[in-house]
């Protein structure tokens, strides 16, 4: 067993930029610790069960072209759908179109999405429920003051976390010095894109669509209509989500009825039965994606007065959007840290 | 009038009319000479030949000044496409002095070639770039955040570049540049490098404003600011000591 | 210093961070503002707006002279990209001058945009303009060639430059083009065209060879040409009766 | 039923963009006739039976998603595998990205690939095996010779062959005009793309791979391995069909061997069982494809000094390339002819 030497880095966000920016420190040998608000790890890669069976709430699929993720994806302990979704239906442009361009590898895992990040977690400290409310330079190191009263410091400290969540805690740096000024701006430069998401049920007498994934053309309303139940190898039921296009999830996430508005435009697109769930789960994700025309090119690792380090990294931190990015920028910028941290 | 089959550049669009090679730098880009026509400029004539690469739709060209094909001690000059500088004048950059200047020396020589890299960092990187000068009017650019940017990816460009000096079938190149490190990196791409030529601003008609503002000390956005400062092509130009120096080729 | 809460350019950047709409002309081009800096160029001070769109890599830009957003009345220029002519200062056409002076002309307004868009043609627009090129030189270039090779879809310019007019929250503009049928193109995009402003060349320090050439009549690319002459811009400007002439506006 | 009026149209070439042209002519009510120089319709979508079997040779499936073009293919009376390939292996170039971009349709007919062009032909009067060897104006019309002595002769002629052959045939212009000599210099400005390609039939005891289409990365060689027995809904074998790069192919046309080698390349990039077909049949495609940096906007319709009119379409004739790109130039130079010739 490798000893954990060097600057301990602390990461604020268990998701999949800042688990795998933990674990290529770890696997370092640096000491490493991550901090999650959520009761669980994986961010928006989110598998809920749903009487018993799997079902992918957030990040349908996966996919990506660098050997890095994909051997990363491998090492998964779980059954691979591979190529996945492999049906489509509809020729409305998927939220991220490259996912379908060639050379692009796609796959889902039948115990869910979440295999992913709870396989990058395996071995790693990682504190649930602990919700960084501000950060502070302490002499050379970072204080992070948590919701309700403790707090933890590192002479590193990386956010990992929605750019507009990381925008909102560098606000609480006092001063703020030129690095974490700048780099608030350049956050506030482009806004997340929303996701308003159901979790709908059917009756066993529903007929499971042919499709795995249905982009619609011409709706406004309904971007993606997943075919969940397709991804389990015996589903007690019929399970669809449905996820509704940016600017309308952001208009409709403080309206109450948006669920049943959602259900209807599925109805219209995918078939009256889609309507008629048995049972439904609503999920918000304020900040489900960046927008592609965001994109930056690399992580930042900014140096603080007293010498402290403030990393940031997430999938707008890498070119590409989605999973792959996340996991990219976490490994680019834990890479900065072993050679600029000693 | 000029006879195709005789003519070398003519000559490369046939036998680049499938080519496909294992690419160049990261993205392993793959170039060929598609078209090749004469284009009378306000800088001297010059023959213009279109690339078409297997990556994205950028349409990399190169000047061509002479007759460079087989060539030996071929004159280059790698420019990179800057929308704000070489087209709308900005004065944040000096681009447009800087392609100017390329082209002429180009012309003094007995012949040379100017690539023109089509890429404005990566694929956004013209958004980026807007939004890095942004920043610096905040007072808030600094070197990370330029970084995140991507701006810019010189690694990119010298490697089509080197695409583009092969394709050309150059077999040794004086490369116009002030920074010896470029010539490193065409090196790298079996680009031989016989020679380094410094990329001096000639005082003429068309570069006054770069001259001026110089001379005045008075272009702030030309001054060598802070750490920030956005680069905009991977070796600026020097002027001249003297103005009405005569050019040393 | 701006307040970036009270610029209206700023807030359009707001307002589009998830803009999609059934987007404009036969592509269903839809673009969003999604960048805002200051451009001081050597044509004057302007701001430079990006904007992303939902095709392709192409990012298209605006100069904006004065405040615009919610303007009425607000004279604008379309011109379409020409590396060789803007970039190269090409003497087979006057695209160079066109731009200085379409510049220029916004900003002797009060206020003005000038529309810089991204696209030479379609997809492969600047090799087959090469290859366009290279038929004239053989004395082949013909209207049906021409065609063939898609020089220029004028149509899709004029309806991404419509949707950037309505993104950039213009309720009625002054058009400036000598090519009346150029209104009618933008109206069908619901662009409100109150009036149209000649494109006329102000003789100044930036337009010399345009002038000289013209007025030498020695200018073979710049003379309109036969039936297959290639038209680059959509509108050409025509010069000032009298060097020396004070702008209209 | 329609009478035929108008100036006759006399097309050469039953390819897709040929017959493309001469339907929309018949359906508008206008003369026309159709010669071709082999003994069926179809050009490079090409069906041949090998063992009872259909295979496709040529154009392995269809893909676009122009409006009218998807329209045409679905009145096709054949078994649709819509999606096809749906089974993807190898990271390789495909020789028409777009065919996998969003927003593209993709299929293939259980009865062949020619399916389509024998439907577009239904009810069209195609003369084969008239091979056109010159064309000259004669009076306010066209004389096109054909080979062993015969000759047609028409006031619009329309050359839809591949561009390489057109240039040949214009070259039998006399004088020529202008406008011929512009439009002969101008398909002279790029060369078709060869394609060398093996119908290689297996042994029972050959398992089926798993994947419908392969593109291998690395290969200089093997470019595309279609599985095109996959497509057929109970195959007596398995059947591939190896389609060699374009340089490789034309570097290889004369060489006797290039079905060995190919199979080679097969059995090192497929599987060492795919090197040993109980039978092969090779077929060499001179002009597979334009490549897409050849691409024009529209076809050509040349107006002759006597009046006469020329029209020239093709897959190099419209953007996008493929299949879709052949019937489009044909539509839109029967759209022209129905404009401009009375």
């Amino acid at each position: 067993m490798t000893r954990r030497e060097g600057s301990r880095v602390l990461v604020l966000g268990a998701g999949v930029a800042g688990l795998s920016c933990a674990r290529a420190l770890a696997d370092a040998g640096r000491p490493v610790e991550v901090l999650e608000r959520a009761r669980g790890v994986g961010g928006r890669c989110a598998t809920r069960r749903v009487e018993g069976q799997p079902v992918d709430f957030g990040v349908a699929f996966l996919h990506g072209r660098d050997p890095g993720f994909l051997a990363a994806l491998a090492e998964v302990p779980a059954r691979r759908l591979d190529g996945w979704p492999v049906a489509m239906l509809g020729a409305g442009r998927p939220c991220q179109p490259e996912a379908f361009t060639p050379g692009e590898s796609r796959l889902a895992f039948a115990e869910g999405i979440s295999a992913f990040p709870r396989h990058l977690a395996a071995g790693l400290p990682v504190t649930l429920r602990a919700n960084a409310v501000a950060v502070e330079p302490e002499g050379a190191a970072l204080r992070v003051r948590l919701e309700g009263g403790g707090a933890a410091e590192a002479p590193v400290v990386v956010l990992a976390l929605a750019a507009e969540q990381a925008h909102e805690l560098l606000g609480t740096v006092p001063g703020p010095p030129p690095a974490v000024a700048s780099a608030r701006a350049l956050l506030d430069q482009a806004r997340s894109q929303a996701c308003l998401a159901l979790i709908a049920v059917y009756p066993p007498e529903a007929q499971p669509p042919a499709w795995h994934c249905c982009y619609p053309d011409g709706s406004r309303v309904l971007q993606l209509a997943v075919h969940d139940s397709s991804k389990r190898a015996a589903p007690d039921a019929t399970v669809l989500v449905l996820q509704a296009h940016p600017r309308w999830s952001r208009e409709h996430l403080d309206d109450p009825a948006w669920p049943e508005r959602l259900l209807e435009e599925g109805g219209r697109v995918v078939g009256p039965w889609a309507a008629r769930p048995r049972h439904q789960e609503p999920h918000s994700w304020r900040h489900a994606r960046h927008d592609r025309s965001a994109e930056l090119a690399a992580p930042l690792l900014l140096g603080l007065p007293g010498g402290a380090r403030l990393g940031l990294c997430g999938d707008r931190f890498a070119p590409g959007g989605g999973v792959e990015a996340a996991w990219r920028s976490g490994r680019a910028l834990a890479h900065r840290i072993l050679q600029e941290v000693p | 009038m000029r006879q195709p089959e005789l003519d070398p550049l003519r000559a490369l669009v046939q036998r680049d009319q499938d080519h496909e090679c294992e690419g160049f730098g990261a993205a392993r880009t793959c170039v060929r000479v598609v078209a090749v026509a004469d284009l009378p400029t306000r800088f001297g004539h010059f023959r213009l030949v279109g690339f078409w690469n297997n990556r994205d739709a950028k349409e990399h060209v190169a000047m061509v000044h002479g007759e460079v094909v087989g060539g030996e001690e071929v004159p280059v000059r790698l420019h990179s496409e800057c929308l704000t500088g070489d087209v709308m004048g900005s004065l944040r950059c000096d681009c447009r002095d800087q392609l100017t200047e390329g082209l002429a020396a180009i012309r003094r020589h007995e012949r040379g070639v100017l690539l023109y890299l089509r890429q404005e960092g990566r694929g956004i990187g013209l958004i980026n770039k807007i939004r890095a000068y942004a920043l610096q009017e905040a007072g808030l650019d600094t070197v990370e955040a330029n970084l995140a940017l991507g701006f810019r990816d010189d690694e990119r460009d010298y490697a089509v570049g080197a695409h583009m000096i092969h394709s050309l079938g150059i077999r040794s190149i004086r490369l116009i540049t002030n920074n010896p490190n470029k010539v490193a990196q065409l090196t790298q791409h079996r680009v031989v490098v016989s020679d380094r030529i410094p990329h001096v601003i000639q005082p003429n008609e068309f570069n006054r404003f770069y001259l001026e503002t110089k001379a005045r000390k008075s272009g702030h956005y030309l001054e060598a600011g802070g750490a920030g400062r956005l680069q905009e092509q991977a070796d600026p130009a020097v002027v001249a000591r003297e103005a009405g120096q005569e050019p040393k080729a």
